[in-house]
């Protein structure tokens, strides 16, 4: 059972990848944005993962849990502000590719390439 | 004793997400995206028992509140999709 | 036995991503990322982060999905269907080999839980130390994100600030010749005024949901909670209330100008009490000088930085979500 | 006593994740979309009435309840109304049953 935890490892390294694919190969940009938060997601699933402590609980000190083992409070704190960082930067990507929209009337990369060869 | 209804639950999120995955209309979609906000807050209130926390039934309480928002933001998208393009159907 | 739970909610979480990135329909696939970030709330969870689940469950939920449909309605629905396929046969083979080697290198890393990893050997039993005797508050999590890495914390804070900053100067602007103009607005009733029971439970829910995020934002010292969560907690009654009664209602009850002084003056409350750190005679966040209990000091800077934190995120995907609305009705 | 409540609490969760499971197969195997409703209903109401009330008998008289109460309320307000708004955007875009039909136990899906 406890080689199971290499799974976490596995997944992070996969949903890593599934989110460089989308950025790497789609075209659309609103998909390479939405690749991008995946790739975030497995990092944030890599920093908390890397933060449990086995028969840990969460830090928060409440008399049951006097001499109970806390998992480590500094990964999540790393992700807790990453998380709102990366959904404000979603959305600055989410305001330029609007932008573009406007001024190319298409959002798909190859296209917009192309217009600017003009 | 909370492993049974667990189970059940992530089965059923499986489940959901199955149909969320093979559709076929988009309200199939929102359907099973509804469905799995549920399961999660009764997953999320059950796990908080599990893990002898339960003062952490916050996270379950902001779910309880927090996914009618985009329900109601899929509504809204729908309704000015079929004001802007009368024809299309999906 | 809650490891099996995480491995199957992880091969979810897995398929959801694959789903995300295979759907060529870009409103499934904006449907598929709620999901993810139910699941991956879940995945926090069981892995001890209380905090990080309820910071996902407050913006992955509601804001997200909101912001991502609107700019959605602005552009396409749909991705093109793909034009030549080398470029993604270059792009898979990059990506597995990749995820190969990544695998491969998982089998050095420290066991899952490991309490003898190196993550578990410097700061962070030293933060779980220190906590009870210099700032007393049972969150731990809290005290190392206001006190103990303050500076962190207002650069993350800036950063949420610039990217507001940013999203307003892009959208700010004058219509560029291709945006999908709006023959509707005059007309067409705004919101959904006119559906009757989502608008009563939904107005109900308003207030219930305003009270929590006050009550996560106070209560950010002793359970999950905080600045960021209770700023994406109102900020997302706000957005409620701007879909079911129409953007502009939304905007006579927080006008332009007052969102505007929300995201500074966050900011600056964050700063100001750095500085009067320094005023005071010591080091900038240093919150001990405060008052003449340095404990007390310390709670009481906490609240004034995790209100400043908490001003500004609300101010910001507030006023993103109005810029978004602005540019075109979803 | 306690023992007692251990297990009516085991009970009512257990009929609660067998309520779920069963609503989480008809959404998956019901032929259309409002019968897939239909099944979805069924996790978005009694299953939470039994699994909750089983969390409360753990909880006992404190602040979880109260806030498992208020979980309770809030997902028995939400999930019909999502379901309604759900239902007449579906009916508004044009979306019809084939309740007309006739139930032909080899059809396809």
């Amino acid at each position: 059972m406890e080689s199971l935890g290499i799974y976490y490892y596995w997944t992070f390294a996969v949903l890593l990848m599934v989110g460089l694919y989308a950025v790497i190969a789609k075209q659309n940009l609103i998909k390479k944005l939405i690749g991008l938060s995946l790739f975030q997601a497995a990092v944030f699933l890599l920093y908390i993962t890397m933060g449990k402590l086995e028969g840990g609980t969460t830090p928060i000190v409440t008399e049951a849990q006097a001499n109970a083992l806390f998992s480590n409070p500094l990964p999540q704190v790393l992700i807790l502000t990453a998380i709102v960082v990366g959904i404000s930067t979603l959305a600055l990507g989410l305001g330029i590719v609007i932008r573009i929209k406007e001024e190319y009337d298409t959002i798909e990369e190859d296209e917009i390439q192309e217009i600017d060869k003009r | 004793m909370y492993y049974a209804v667990i189970f059940a639950l992530i089965i059923t999120m499986g489940l959901a997400l199955a149909r969320a995955i093979i559709g076929p209309s988009v309200y199939d979609r929102v359907l099973a995206v509804n469905m799995l906000g549920t399961k999660t807050v009764l997953l999320l209130a059950v796990f908080a028992f599990l893990l002898g926390r339960p003062d952490f039934l916050d996270l379950a309480l902001t779910y309880a509140l927090i996914n009618f928002i985009g329900v109601l933001a899929v509504l809204e998208f729908f309704r000015n999709r079929a004001a802007k393009q009368p024809g299309e159907k999906s | 036995m809650t490891v099996i739970f995480g491995v199957f909610l992880l091969t979810l979480l897995l398929i959801t991503g694959i789903a995300i990135v295979q759907t060529q329909n870009l409103f499934v696939s904006v449907m598929l990322s709620g999901m993810f970030s139910l699941l991956l709330a879940a995945n926090f969870f069981l892995l001890d982060a209380a905090d990080v689940a309820l910071t996902e469950a407050a913006v992955g939920a509601g804001i997200s999905t909101v912001l991502l449909l609107s700019a959605l309605a602005i552009t396409a629905k749909h991705e093109k269907a793909p034009s030549s396929n080398s470029n993604r046969v270059v792009a898979l083979i990059v990506v597995t080999v990749t995820t190969l080697v990544l695998i491969y290198s998982t089998f050095d890393n420290p066991r899952f839980g490991d309490p003898n990893a190196a993550v578990h050997q410097h700061v962070g039993p030293w933060y779980m130390e220190k906590t009870a005797e210099a700032i007393d508050i049972p969150n731990v999590v809290t005290a190392v994100l206001g006190s103990f890495r303050g500076y962190d914390t207002l650069g993350e804070v800036f950063v949420v600030f610039t990217a507001g900053i940013g999203v307003l100067f892009l959208l700010g602007t004058p219509l560029g010749p291709f945006a999908p103009g709006n023959p509707y607005k005059s007309t067409d009733p705004k919101g959904l005024r006119h559906y009757l029971i989502p608008r009563v439970v939904g107005r109900m829910l308003i207030p219930f949901i305003l009270l929590f995020g006050l009550y996560v934002q106070f209560h950010g010292e002793y359970g999950p909670g905080g600045g960021f969560q209770a700023g994406a907690l109102i900020a997302a009654a706000i957005i409620l209330y701007a879909l079911l009664e129409g953007e502009d209602r939304a905007l006579k009850v927080i006008p332009r100008g007052v969102l505007i002084g929300l995201i500074a003056g966050g900011a600056l409350l964050y700063g100001t009490v750095g500085l009067f750190g320094i005023f005071l005679g010591s080091n900038f966040l240093d919150y001990s000088v405060l008052s003449s209990d340095t404990v007390h000091a310390q709670q009481m800077g906490l609240i004034l930085i995790e209100a400043g934190v908490g001003i500004t995120v609300t101010g910001v995907l507030l006023s993103i979500f109005h810029a978004f609305a602005a540019r075109g009705k979803f | 006593m306690e023992q007692l409540l251990d297990i009516t609490s085991w009970i009512l969760m257990t009929l609660g994740g067998v309520f779920v499971f069963i609503g989480g197969l008809g959404a998956l195997r019901m032929p259309d979309l409002y019968t897939r409703m239909h099944a979805a209903g069924i996790t978005d109401s009694i299953a939470p009435i039994l699994i909750v009330s089983g969390l409360i008998l753990q909880a006992g008289l404190t602040l979880a309840s109260v806030k498992l109460l208020a979980i309770l309320v809030f997902l028995l307000l939400t999930g019909p109304t999502s379901s309604n708004a759900l239902a007449s955007a579906a009916l508004l875009a044009g979306k019809r049953t084939e309740q007309a039909q006739p139930y032909v136990p080899e059809s396809k899906e």
